[in-house]
């Protein structure tokens, strides 16, 4: 579908180092701030374009998107569970994972549609935030019951305002009331900047990833089929989804890759607290040095052509 | 110089679980408590920081007997058997026996 | 005057992620970078104009702005030691912090005349200079006297030599030096990308101010008023020196803004040194939690009115 | 393996006080020291490395009884009443005691 | 509640050291250990964090005896006439005697 | 040959606040992002014109600037030992600095040639890599013999996996497989903001050379008068090489400042692992700051009349 994005090359570049024991590695804090600029040009890039063209009818597909993240990890748990023979507590986390999505995978689809021109709804960094919090939810449910053990106040702080959720819906904020030309001042650190932004980030997940590569084996075979798997089966109801409510090709594509991607920021972190007995190495692995690979370098290319099947028929 | 005894009890642990031990320390009664970050191996592995979900935590409390017993019964209780986590203590001396 | 900054709105987010205690935080080593960014690039940018056309006569502006620098705490004092009843360290700590200034708030004063296009007097970035010390020594002269105890050779070394004189003078030498073509090849860092940084800078502002806001009440209504008519005060002596230095109203409106802002980190750190038994907490809660917020978001635009009615008459 | 005794002294303290503490441990003579950043709770209440006017340092020295003594003093004298700060001491174990 | 003793050795060296001290504690038999960044001075001058040639590490081993000793054999065969360190050692009370 | 460049200025911006004790500093974190980008983006700017014009016949330069690797220490060494009287593991750690290669003094004067449109042989950051780890073998074998006690496995695995040589191979395999029209994407990070980001890496240099000024003299007027002479020495070497294998004046430019350089990375890492008995003061005092400062100042403006001389004639 045209050749390699330069910014996934990073992301090789980094597995590589990695893989290979050198010494590179990126500070702490500029991987921090990284993220903090990629969180909020997706949301400023969202913003500016609802104060352009106010969404209309969102409510639906608001709704639409919010449920497809509590079935996800329904769908997820049976298979980990019954087929993986996995302990309930690992099953429901990595259904967790799965059912939650991943920014970083998130913007290199956003900088794949750039590349090719493609369009897409721009409200769609909303679907990052609709879908980070309801699988985990769910995850959480299914390991523990609504037990009275689980402290359900501290725990949806935790979630709802956690980094990503804030910078998303303060970058949407932020772009929609200061609108197109009040952000031109910022475009070159939000916009100029933000390929070579993510390809320093994807630098450094390379890096993270290679050290969990040999993890992999470890954990058997079924674990590495369902992290292959399942990206497929979930970005194939997420573009199912994306069409169902009228998107474009560019909104399909997104929101197949972001049912598609697995989490491994906010679910890790809340399934540490709320579901200590899960075992956390079992669902990084999977999520960060599995499917997230697969989801950059094979998935979304994949998700494009299911979008276009599904926009333009066979 | 006159010195008096306290304990001094050390716990290093996984960076993200910072906000729930300081909660504890607070309803435990700790007066104070001081956190470096730190990076190790354990029986749970190597944990390396500059990644959010790895790191490890070093915290350090000074306290007397009593709650310094209660502390690390706490912990023993609540992280020991799911959370990288180890605890060990000993006595140091300290000026202001009223501060501690 | 025209809508809301788009940077400001960074700050509020800032603000409402901080009181909300959600876990967004900028890396200390990315605070520090962002700052030393802004001080070059303001101190360029002066620079380059300088070389471009010089400032002459400047040496009555320079020293009717020190002066300044040493009457605006002798006005201070006495209101908070007998007014507000304070000890005389903390009275004469927080006088040297409203004498002082504060960059962050140059820095949003500079980025609303760039928005708005206000030409002004472009050696300005030579007042944050010129306004840094002087209040913070006389501060210290009201604690403690001209005492021994003071070791005043340290402490003038850790004042003249702080971070935000030198990068400031650093930047005006080498802008001066290199002129506006030298500069060009670093307009993309110092330039460019300055109300980006400026935006990253305020949201940590936000979130240190939110820290501090829970101070605010603890410290009484004394203090709150203080916050804020001190600088609604002190921007009027600086507009009406600026006026009587012929400045433009861009120029009568950074000096107003420099007057009317208030210290939080030269000033704090020198009079922990040199004033121990002042109670940091006032000082700094006045100035982060109050005076900061209410210059960028109501200050600014007021002093520019001011600097208007100044400047073309009622 | 012939070890001897000397005392390890801990500062936990304001960060800006660096410098200066750095110059007084020269002037008392001692012969090393190492540093690390960390943040904590307290009397004057939570220091949250991450600004620059806030954050704390840990000092540790390894020296003899007198010094010990001597910095501990010092420290009591000059710090105590007007910065956050916490001391606290206790014995270990060294291998070359020309070194400390 | 029972506690048990174990010792607790601390080493204060030039962080580039890192990598082959890792190495060494594998080796002989470590399982496990903590570290953080530091900075400091010391027979061989300042060392400052903040640049890569720079900047300490101190690493922490809680262990038997019997361990301990070997490890400080071997870093003073090993790195003391050539590398900035030090090494110190003291009991500490630890709950899970198998652990260490 | 034309005004000072002002990413020099930074540099002396930098000496000048250390030297005076300013408690200016540059975060860790930020250094090494720094030399990260620095390093990517002169890797970058490398494959992407291979990618454009296919450098052919590269085998006898590749095969010339190794083997001038391998030489330059074995000159240095009788030196260091004979006339400065240095004992032997000295005297081998400071020849195996001098043999490799500074990339802050590269990046220095590839922003030399920019300046002055000079043209270079766009596979030239290939010579940093090839220059950096010979010499330091070198250094290792005339110190230690070859020694069964030297752990050449695990030194070699540091040596070619270090960050520098990842970061410039990476970044040239990236840029040649993207092409030119592939990193457009990248160019804001990369390319624009080439100087900006030299500028903060030469400030931060400043600081750290200032550190080490103090050394200097210590180590008496035989280790300065090296650090002086040997550049030039080298950099005439360089300059030889570089006319002999027909490279343009920007080529010749290049290799020469290459060869007059001194590592301060790589080789005060290896030696220290390798050598523990060679003093790390004395060769970092050396090339930091004394060839280091002599080379951005004097020496690469010196190369370049060098390279006009060989090219063009006297
Ligand atoms: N024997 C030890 N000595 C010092 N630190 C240790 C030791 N064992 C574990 N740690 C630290 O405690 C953390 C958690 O240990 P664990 O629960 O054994 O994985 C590790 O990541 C290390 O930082
Ligand atoms: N009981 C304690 N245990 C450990 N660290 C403490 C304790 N009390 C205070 N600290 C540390 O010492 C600093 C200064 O303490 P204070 O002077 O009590 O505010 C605090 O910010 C903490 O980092
Ligand atoms: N007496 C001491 N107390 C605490 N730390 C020390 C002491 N001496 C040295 N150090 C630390 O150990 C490092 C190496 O020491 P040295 O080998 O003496 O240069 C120094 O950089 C300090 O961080
Ligand atoms: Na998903
Ligand atoms: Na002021
Ligand atoms: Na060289």
């Amino acid at each position: 579908m045209s050749g390699i994005d330069p910014v996934v090359l990073f992301f090789l570049l980094g597995v590589l180092a990695g893989a290979l024991r050198s010494d590179l590695r990126l500070p702490g804090a500029i991987y921090e701030f990284v993220s903090i600029v990629l969180l909020l040009s997706i949301g400023l890039k969202g913003g500016i374009e609802l104060a352009r063209q106010p969404a209309e009818g969102l409510a639906v597909d608001i709704v639409a998107v919010v449920a497809m993240g509590f079935v996800l990890p329904l769908l997820a748990y049976p298979v980990l569970r019954w087929v993986g023979r996995l302990p309930r507590p690992d099953a429901a986390s990595i259904a967790a994972h799965y059912g939650s999505v991943s920014v970083g995978t998130f913007a290199v689809a956003v900088a794949y549609c750039a590349r090719l021109g493609i369009d897409y709804e721009k409200y769609a960094p909303l679907f990052v935030v609709l879908l980070e919090v309801p699988a985990i939810l769910v995850g959480i449910v299914i390991a523990k019951g609504l037990s009275r053990d689980t402290h359900w106040g501290r725990l949806s702080h935790e979630l709802f305002l956690g980094k990503s959720i804030v910078l998303l819906l303060g970058g949407l904020a932020i772009g929609w009331i200061a609108g197109p030309e009040g952000i031109v001042p910022l475009d070159a650190l939000f916009f100029d900047l933000f390929k070579g932004i993510l390809a320093i980030f994807l630098l450094e997940m390379g890096l993270i990833a290679a050290r969990h590569l040999s993890d992999v084996l470890r954990h058997g075979v079924f674990l590495v089929a369902f992290g292959l798997v399942a990206p497929l089966a979930f970005a194939g109801i997420g573009s199912a989804l994306g069409h169902a409510l009228g998107l474009s090709t560019g909104g399909v594509l997104l929101l197949a890759t972001l049912a598609g991607s697995a989490s491994y920021i906010a679910a890790p972190a809340a399934m540490r607290t709320a579901v200590p007995e899960a075992n956390p190495a079992l669902s990084l692995t999977a999520s960060l040095a599995i499917t997230f690979p697969f989801n950059i370098l094979v998935g979304i290319p994949l998700y494009h052509r299911l979008a276009l099947w599904w926009t333009q028929g066979p | 110089m006159a010195t008096h005894l306290r304990r001094l009890v050390t716990v290093v642990t996984e960076a993200n679980l910072e906000r729930s031990l300081v909660d504890d320390l607070e309803q435990l009664g700790a007066r104070g408590w001081t956190i470096t970050d730190a990076r190790g191996r354990g029986a749970r592995g190597r944990r390396t920081s500059g990644w959010e979900q790895d790191g490890n935590i070093r915290i350090e409390v000074v306290c007397d007997p009593e709650l310094a017993d209660k502390l690390v019964q706490h912990l023993r209780a609540r992280y020991y058997d799911h959370y990288a986590m180890i605890v060990f203590l000993h006595d140091v001396e300290v000026l202001r026996p009223d501060k501690f």
